[in-house]
């Protein structure tokens, strides 16, 4: 494969061992990302994008495991490392952001040592020499004040500044990825703004990969590269952030673009019928059948797979050819 | 701070070095150090151990000289006594005839013995070791009540204490100079006590009687759960316990190390009849079927272990009351007959109290009893209670049948009678525990009579005629008499000599190996 | 019917019957229940009825020892009451109680919490003061306040008669703030939600809205609380019993024939004693094996007050 | 123009969270004192909701948006203005002098999971209102009405027995709809009604929304922090920051040409399919908390525009003409 | 801070308001004193005027008005049996219940803890099961029964350790002899403080299970875990720092059930503290001593829980900025 990549999906499938039976919350997904790119995960809710985040640095919780495929990060399959060596990976190499500020912060640590022991565990360094790298990563995230900061308790800060304070807490190792999950659901528009800002200015200047991955895809247009649509598990179709925006090909990304409330002159808007259907009863062939309006015998006897369709896109559709 | 950590010397590191130790463990501590603060079994135990009477009980019920030497009566209201000579207090001062004299004028203040001794009246010292005491009238039981005089050091007592209240107060709930300092002449000296805890008791060195016991030393717990005491033997955490609880007996009998000494008490348990009650104990044949439907060997049998003796009368054995050939009484169908003859064939309905931590077994007792009425139809509704709650409860005679145990401070029937079947007096105090409300004048009279005889057989007579007509009469329910019971490890030498039917063991006698 | 049908499909179910612990316990709970209510049947003997009680059975041991007496499979007490009959009155005492005094706690929890909770205000911090003050003596310390209280102004006479209400309402209302505070701490939480607001649009009183609404949504964890609450009520009992506090000796539960076997235990008839300290402790530890299963199947958050 | 059918003036919701009276004593410099916290959630808002119209409130989090849905229906009562409806005056109704309203004013919330009571099927939670509001309705006749607005959200009548957790969100939110619309009011506060919703679901809830105004003649106060939602389906926009009223215009002429500096840095956030990266127009500091409002024109501290007379003096919304009113010192005269 | 202070304040003395009416109920119920001082021979009228003279004729309210205004100058009453002031008798035994507390805090800190975190953390292994199993029947075992079987086993039966009392003491400073310090005193302090565990502990590891588990869900400790820490590291300091909080103020309450649970425990254990103290005070009809009992408890409970908040706020950043809610 392409060397420049620094991390390659294939067929990664993630299932949740439940009570009756196992849950495929993601399946076969496949993508890779080049070094500094940012990739966009975009989807309605449900529809795997956290699992597959989480499932690059072997996060699935507890009932959830890797079911197959692999996750090549510089060369290396992540998928089979142990949690040992995968913790000199995590916040190291790769670094994670989550949705929630709030909740993401531990309340009871203060934001230095939540800093500072991130550095320690991965780097032969003092506390104070922590404490300096720390201090420089919080201007970066342009915090006011970042000495006082250093000894304050998430509590005390605004929302907008905790999700500056995790981005920065990610940045602390200088790692190759960051994987963002839905890091401005939980914030106002002006704030995330601010934020989506901040990140795309510093991914761009450290030369830095993100996989950002939200359901709001006017913001991942805004942000990244490429983007990649997820339906019921898989993806269904993954192109150039531009092409997918202005020519999508497959049905439910089309549907999805045409849903969005876009000015004032549209009364009704184009709604897509029914919802995601839960992963327990995934229909056997194309996942969106029951949705699709122009679904068609084949739709119900195949799955499609991901494959390049016009426009250098890539698509799961088997009515695009 | 704790910097300097003062390390008690441990008793039993010192004891190995110095003697034999005692690990005492008793139901409940005596109360205070002043001997005339309570009269309880418990204060006459200690007063044993840190005091001596001027004479005191045997085994069999006899006098013995301690500090009195010998005595005589020289006339009929006056006892001469010759007492010990070089005997010393624990405080060092030399005993004489002032402190007997001290001591009983004292006893007749505290409250717990004025009415014992309000026969007596002001001693004559005669010189340093003779003293005459004096009744104000022929009494029979003087020297009954000499085992109550311990003297106490005059000297020792006299005076006011660092805090201006004076020594010899004999104060019942707060602080008081006697109540946490002692002097007498007994075979202890009280060296740490912590009341309801630990005591300790150091043999006294200058103790006159040289040739007794080896204890050296007494480590007295209270342990008041009697399962946890006998545990506590069986574990050899200590090594005489008092009581013994009768389930355990058959257990203590059984194991190797340890052995069970027993003796018939003087305490005897019955349950009145109030006749202002209920109308049909006035029928003395409803109280005939009542005596004689309660199985009381039955319940010494089962309930006691067969460890009491079943009683028929007030007065133990050695009492001049007692009545040796009293028949047993149940016969159920006689009672069931004696019912019907008095109409109640049917039966009727009593209340019954009784304690549940007074005597031995008594709530199982009054259980068995409350059973065995119901064969005769008589439906009980029987409470039981704590004994703190018991004689408010008793006094105000809330009950048809009330349960009683008695022991008599004389060591003498009369006192049983006094106190338990003599017609109600408010005035003489007669019949205060007598919640049956049973009045014979005969029997009042009798021992009346009884209490200014001094001709010990004469007397003999008159209680026992007295206690034939109650047993005639019907006039109490009867139970038994308790056993008394203490168990010792077998390091304990002569451990049946030294206890006796008053529950003081003379642990100044006992020998350890 | 249809609540039958839902019940019988219900997952609630399925996961019972998938938990053997939970089905052993239930089985337990349900014989000794049953058993010990219909002891005036099963029973041999009745420990009430003075008649049949005869002093010189008593202290038999169970029949496979020696010196066992046929009619008296467990032996008999001091008393001569045969221990299985006893046990199983004695059972049926200490069950009465612990529901009842949980069904009281339960009462006035609901009612106080409810109120609190919905409320607010000065209501709210005068009834949680009042919990606050409650609960800083511990049930036995309120137990032992109300029982002596009890035995000391009933008179001992009604005592026998009044004891098993009387340990109701002593243990039930050791115990409310319990229930209040579990209450008023999902009444909080449910009053936010918007169900509560599209009811008060609607225009429902606010009684209404209480008792109808936000009620039927804070009794999981009220249901979840009880088991372990039934138990601790039982244990409560027990322990009342044991040092004397409790049910007299001969209207008995297993905490009072515990205690009036505890003195014989070193003498050999340790019957008396470990048989109603067997049946107490298969008992409790059925409701709370019975709870922990509940707990685990509603795992609700439970509220923290 | 519409007639008015629910007039706001000068609205005011204060929240006392100093909790009872022994919080709200402190100690300072030796003496005891008395403060009262107050969150200033809704300030001195005026606006009238004319009748037909959909006029949607925006602003970020806290602002105040839904207290004042929740004071104009009752829910709080204001601390300080009027409400009128119809012309009469219902901010001091008693309980009961609310009833009649009940029926013609009803909510539609954000979070379709705890908007239905959980212990309730369906049928009950659209029964109850129904029953309540007509004592002595005939059991068929509330079975009919209860089943013809199931069908007109879309959900099957034949699932009414169902509880709410065997529906998904979005048929949660329809029932949810159905519940508001089954007294048949005239006036629907919605607050934030398709927050919670995937984007495919926001469609069919927006467009279900939109069908019953047009076929009931419904008049909604449409409460949104998404701008691109507000645009699409308003008449009019009311801009609120920290409990006030900044901006108040015809959607077209808000979002064309915003006046308020605040509705510009707002708009300028919102982001834009296609575009790359951002230009949006950077507010410095935080939003303070409405428990210490900033004195003058609560948005001087972040305002770029800010000025002496923001700091001393509150704006008050002025007419600009075109039904455009907006409350800034700065757009009165003529900086913006 | 102001209001928390004036509440917990007038919160204590409501309380100890409310146990000193109570107690005083009971005192008058409870039975006579005067029985328990004097013999039984004694004359009613010699009674009744002792009676008067300690002041148990007066009504209710004149003999509790007389209480308070002792009460306030520290001054509980006087301990008939003792003969001692109340207090004075309280504090003497307090060491002894207060080393049986400590000894059996220690034992379940030292235990629930890692038991607690084990079993949240491993909650399907067979040692987590077999820690809740034994923790189930724990508190399924009433802690008189417990005490009983101890006695039964390993004093009667195999004669290990002493059946009762505190052993060999030394005084650590007047007024505290202390048991922790002799091999003897220790070895009296094993069972009546297993007892006390055994009902205790079972609570504790379950509440820590439950709020590990809870803890360990939250996303700050995914986000802990993705920041590459050492799983020690996330389970102690990011996972076992929250726990605490709920931990500490049930621990609080909890404390109020053990004094409840020391009274039984040290009844059958002979172990002379406030517990059997206040027994014995009850069958001794020592009055004074029983409200002075009652009155220091609840002083006692209300103190540690304000201390318990305090410590709450130590750990919890939130509570210390804000002040209590
Ligand atoms: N811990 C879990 N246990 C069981 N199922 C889970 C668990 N976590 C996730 N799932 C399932 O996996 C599927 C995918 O979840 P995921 O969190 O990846 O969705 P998402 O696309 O991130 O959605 P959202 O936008 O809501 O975050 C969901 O259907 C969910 O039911
Ligand atoms: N019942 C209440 N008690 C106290 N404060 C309240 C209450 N309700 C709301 N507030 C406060 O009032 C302010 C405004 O709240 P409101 O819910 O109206 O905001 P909002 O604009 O709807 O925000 P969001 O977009 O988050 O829903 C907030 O600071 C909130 O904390
Ligand atoms: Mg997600
Ligand atoms: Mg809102």
């Amino acid at each position: 494969m392409d060397n420049k990549n620094i991390l390659s999906v294939r067929d990664l499938s993630v299932n949740f061992r439940l009570r009756h039976g196992d849950l495929p919350a993601v399946r076969n997904v496949s993508f890779d990302l080049a070094q500094g790119e940012r990739l966009g995960l975009v989807g309605e809710s449900g529809a795997g994008k956290s699992v597959t985040g989480f499932s690059i640095l072997g996060l699935v919780s507890k009932p959830g495991y890797i079911a197959g495929g692999q996750v090549l990060f510089q060369g290396v399959d992540l998928a089979s490392m142990s949690q040992e060596q995968l913790r000199d990976i995590r916040g190291n190499r790769i670094s994670m952001i989550f949705q929630d500020p709030m909740m993401t912060l531990n309340p009871v640590l203060t934001i230095g040592t939540q800093m500072v022991e991130t550095l320690m565990a991965h780097r032969r360094i003092t506390r104070r020499d922590a404490e300096i790298i720390a201090l420089d990563k919080l201007r970066k995230v342009h915090i006011s004040s970042p000495e006082r900061r250093l000894k304050q308790y998430p509590h005390e800060l605004s929302g907008g500044m905790r999700q500056r304070i995790v981005i920065a807490i990610a940045l602390l190792t200088e790692p190759a990825l960051i994987i963002a999950d839905e890091p401005t659901t939980a914030l106002d528009v002006t704030i995330q703004a601010e934020i989506m800002d901040l990140l795309l200015h510093l991914c761009r200047a450290e030369r830095m990969g993100l996989i950002l991955i939200t359901h709001d895809l006017a913001v991942v247009s805004q942000v990244t590269e490429r983007i990649a649509v997820m339906y019921a598990g898989t993806i269904v179709e993954m192109g150039k952030t531009a092409d997918i925006i202005g020519y999508p090909s497959h049905p439910y990304t089309r549907g999805l673009l045409a849903a969005l409330p876009q000015s004032a002159n549209g009364r009704r808007l184009n709604q897509i019928p029914g919802s995601m259907p839960s992963l327990r009863s995934i229909p056997s062939g194309c996942a969106f059948q029951n949705r699709c309006s122009s679904c068609e015998e084949v739709c119900r006897g195949s799955v499609p797979i991901l494959e390049p369709k016009q426009k250098g896109c890539l698509a799961a559709c088997h009515l695009l050819d | 701070g704790c910097g300097e950590q003062k390390k008690e010397e441990a008793p039993k590191a010192e004891s190995a070095v110095a003697g034999k130790t005692l690990r005492l463990a008793i139901d409940a501590d005596p109360v205070s150090l002043d001997p005339h603060v309570q009269l309880s079994g418990g204060m006459l135990q200690y007063s044993h151990m840190v005091f001596d009477p001027l004479v005191r009980w045997t085994k069999d019920m006899k006098f013995e000289p301690r500090l009195a030497e010998s005595w005589e009566q020289v006339d009929p209201t006056t006892l001469r006594f010759h007492l010990r000579k070089g005997v010393t207090f624990h405080s060092g001062n030399p005993f004489t005839a002032k402190d007997v004299a001290w001591t009983l004028a004292r006893l007749k203040q505290a409250i717990d013995y004025k009415g014992l001794y309000e026969p007596f009246g002001e001693p004559v010292i005669v010189d340093d070791h003779t003293i005459d005491i004096k009744t104000v009238r022929p009494y029979g039981l003087t020297l009954n009540m000499c085992t109550y005089i311990f003297p106490m050091d005059s000297a020792f007592y006299t005076g006011t204490d660092d805090k201006g209240l004076p020594k010899d107060a004999n104060v019942k709930t707060e602080y008081s100079f006697a109540n946490g300092n002692e002097s007498g002449t007994g075979p202890f000296m009280v060296t740490s006590y912590e009341p309801g805890q630990k005591w300790v008791l150091k043999r006294f060195p200058n103790y006159w009687d040289k040739d007794t016991g080896n204890v050296s030393e007494i480590v007295l717990t209270p342990i008041t759960e009697d399962a946890t005491r006998v545990a506590a033997l069986l574990a050899g955490d200590v090594d005489w316990i008092m009581p013994v609880p009768p389930q355990d007996y058959a257990r203590i009998r059984a194991t190797e190390k340890v052995k069970l000494i027993t003796m018939p008490g003087t305490r005897v348990i019955t349950f009145q009849m109030n006749v202002n009650r209920v109308e049909a104990f006035k029928d003395k044949r409803v109280r005939e079927a009542f005596v004689r439907a309660v199985n009381n060997v039955g319940i010494v049998q089962t309930i006691m272990k067969g460890d009491a003796t079943p009683a028929f009368q007030n007065s133990p054995q050695g009492y001049a009351g007692h009545i040796a050939d009293l028949a047993p009484l149940y016969d159920l169908e006689k009672a069931k007959q004696l019912m019907k003859d008095a109409g109640y064939e049917q039966g009727f309905t009593v209340s019954m109290i009784a304690p549940n931590n007074r005597y031995v077994n008594d709530e199982k007792i009054a259980q068995a009893v409350a059973a065995m009425l119901a064969k005769i139809n008589v439906k009980v509704e029987l409470r039981t209670m704590p004994k703190a709650q018991f004689w408010d409860e008793f006094d105000a005679q809330v009950a048809d049948v009330q349960m009683i145990g008695w022991h008599a401070d004389t060591e003498d029937s009369a006192n049983y009678i006094e106190y338990l079947n003599a017609c109600p007096n408010k005035e003489t105090g007669w019949g205060q525990y007598n919640s049956a409300n049973y009045c014979n004048a005969k029997v009042d009279e009798l021992v009346l009579a009884a209490g200014g005889e001094t001709d010990m057989a004469k007397r003999a007579a008159m209680l026992q005629e007295a206690e034939r007509m109650l047993y005639d009469d019907f006039a109490f329910i009867p139970l038994h008499w308790q056993m008394l019971s203490w168990a010792a490890s077998n390091k304990v030498a002569n451990a049946e000599e030294i206890i006796n039917v008053m529950d003081f063991p003379y642990f100044g006698d006992l020998n350890m190996e | 019917m249809q609540f039958i049908k839902r019940f019988a499909n219900s997952y609630l179910l399925f996961s019972f019957l998938r938990d053997p612990v939970a089905v052993t316990s239930f089985t337990v709970l349900l014989i000794l229940g049953v058993a010990s209510f219909a002891a005036p049947l099963i029973a041999p003997y009745s420990p009430y009825d003075m008649h049949t009680i005869e002093l010189l059975d008593s202290e038999k041991p169970p029949v496979w020892q020696p010196g066992g007496d046929t009619r008296f499979v467990l032996g008999t007490d001091t008393q001569g009451r045969d221990m299985f009959s006893t046990m199983l009155y004695g059972m049926r005492v200490s069950i009465l109680i612990g529901f009842g005094a949980v069904a009281l706690q339960a009462a006035m929890g609901i009612i106080v919490g409810l109120l609190a909770g919905y409320r607010g205000g000065r209501i709210d911090s005068v009834l949680m003061r009042m919990a606050d003050v409650q609960l800083s003596f511990s049930t036995y310390m309120v137990a032992i306040f109300f029982g002596a209280l009890f035995q000391a102004t009933f008179g001992m006479g009604a005592y026998a008669d009044l004891a098993v209400p009387m340990l109701i309402v002593v243990i039930g209302f050791a115990e409310w703030p319990q229930y209040a505070r579990t209450v008023r701490a999902s009444v909080l939480a449910e009053k936010r939600k918007e169900y509560v607001e599209a009811a008060k649009v609607i225009g429902l009183s606010p009684t209404r809205i209480m008792w109808r609404h936000i009620l039927p949504n804070t009794l999981t964890p009220v249901l979840v609380i009880s088991t372990v609450q039934v138990a601790n009520a039982i244990m409560s009992e027990a322990a009342l019993s044991f040092i004397g506090l409790g049910m007299p000796v001969h209207k008995p539960s297993l905490g009072s024939l515990i205690k009036a076997g505890f003195d014989y235990i070193f003498s050999g008839s340790w019957w008396i004693t470990i048989f109603p300290g067997i049946a107490l402790v298969v008992l409790i530890l059925s409701i709370n094996l019975l709870g922990d299963w509940l707990r685990d199947f509603l795992n609700p958050k439970l509220y923290k007050g | 123009m519409r007639e008015t059918l629910v007039s706001i003036q000068n609205v005011s919701k204060h929240f006392d969270i100093s909790g009872g009276l022994l919080d709200q004593l402190s100690l300072s410099g030796g003496r005891l004192t008395r403060t009262r916290t107050l969150v200033r959630a809704v300030n001195s808002v005026s606006f009238d909701i004319r009748s037909g119209e959909t006029l949607s409130v925006v602003g970020e989090s806290g602002c105040g948006k839904s207290t004042l849905g929740r004071t104009v229906l009752g829910i709080y009562p204001p601390t300080d203005g009027t409400i009128h409806y119809r012309g009469r005056r219902i901010d001091n109704l008693p309980p009961k002098g609310w009833l009649p309203y009940r029926t013609r004013m009803q909510m539609v919330f954000q979070d379709p999971y705890a908007s239905l009571n959980p212990r309730m099927p369906v049928r009950k939670i659209l029964e109850e209102p129904v029953r309540f509001h007509n004592r002595g309705i005939k059991d068929n006749e509330v079975k009919d009405r209860v089943a013809d607005v199931m069908l007109q959200v879309g959900v099957d009548p034949d699932w009414a027995d169902r509880f709410p957790h065997e529906f998904s969100g979005g048929q949660r939110q329809r029932i949810s709809i159905a519940r508001a619309l089954v007294v048949d009011p005239e006036f629907i506060v919605a607050d934030e009604p398709i927050a919670a919703l995937d984007v495919s679901i926001q469609a069919q809830i927006l467009n279900l929304l939109m069908d019953a105004q047009e076929s009931r003649g419904l008049t909604y106060l449409f409460i949104s922090h998404d701008l691109s939602v507000v645009r699409h389906i308003s008449t009019r926009v009311a801009v609120m920051y920290l409990g006030t009223l900044c901006e108040l215009a015809p959607v077209k002429e808000l979002f064309d040409n915003p006046r308020h500096p605040y509705t510009r840095a707002l708009l300028s956030a919102i982001p834009r399919l296609g575009n790359k990266g951002f230009e949006h127009v950077r507010l410095k500091g935080e939003i303070p908390t409405p428990i210490n409002l900033p004195e003058g024109c609560v948005f001087h501290g972040r305002c770029p525009k800010v000025h002496e007379r923001c700091i001393k003096e509150v704006p008050i919304p002025v007419d600009h003409g075109g039904g455009v009113f907006v409350a800034c010192h700065a757009a009165e005269e003529g900086l913006v | 801070m102001f209001a928390f202070i004036i509440r917990r304040i007038s919160q204590a003395v409501l309380v100890m308001l409310v146990i000193s009416v109570i107690g005083f109920a009971i005192k008058q119920n409870v039975g006579d004193p005067v029985r328990e001082i004097t013999g039984i021979s004694v004359s009613a009228a010699e009674r009744e005027q002792l009676r008067d003279q300690l002041g148990l004729n007066d009504p209710f309210p004149v003999q509790w008005a007389r209480f308070l205004g002792k009460a306030v100058q520290g001054d509980l009453g006087n301990s008939f049996y003792f003969k001692r002031p109340a207090l004075e008798v309280i504090l003497s035994k307090a060491p002894a219940t207060l080393e049986l507390v400590l000894a059996t805090s220690i034992i379940i800190v030292l235990l629930s803890v890692p038991m607690g975190i084990y079993a949240a953390v491993k909650p399907k292994s067979w040692l987590s099961r077999l820690f809740m199993g034994a923790s189930i029947v724990g508190v399924s075992i009433p802690v008189f029964l417990t005490a009983i079987l101890l006695i039964y086993i390993f004093s009667v039966g195999l004669g290990w350790l002493p059946s009762y009392g505190r052993g060999q003491l030394v005084t650590l400073f007047p007024g505290w002899d202390t048991g922790f310090l002799t091999k003897d005193g220790l070895l009296h302090l094993v069972m009546p403080s297993l007892a006390l565990t055994s009902i205790m502990l079972p609570l504790f590891i379950r509440l820590i299970r439950a709020e590990m588990k809870e803890v360990l869900e939250s996303e700050y400790i995914k986000f802990a875990i993705a920041k590459g820490l050492r799983p020690w590291r996330v389970l102690l300091v990011h996972g076992f720092k929250n726990t605490l909080m709920p931990v500490i103020t049930v621990g609080g309450v909890q404390l109020g059930t053990m004094i409840a649970f020391t009274i039984l425990t040290e009844t059958v254990f002979q172990w002379k503290g406030m517990g059997s103290m206040f027994i014995e005070a009850v069958e001794r009809a020592d009055s004074s001593l029983m409200v002075a009992y009652l009155v220091f408890v609840g002083f006692v409970f209300v103190t540690v829980n304000t201390v318990v908040d305090l410590i709450y706020g130590l750990v919890n950043p939130m509570v210390r900025v804000a002040g209590r809610k």
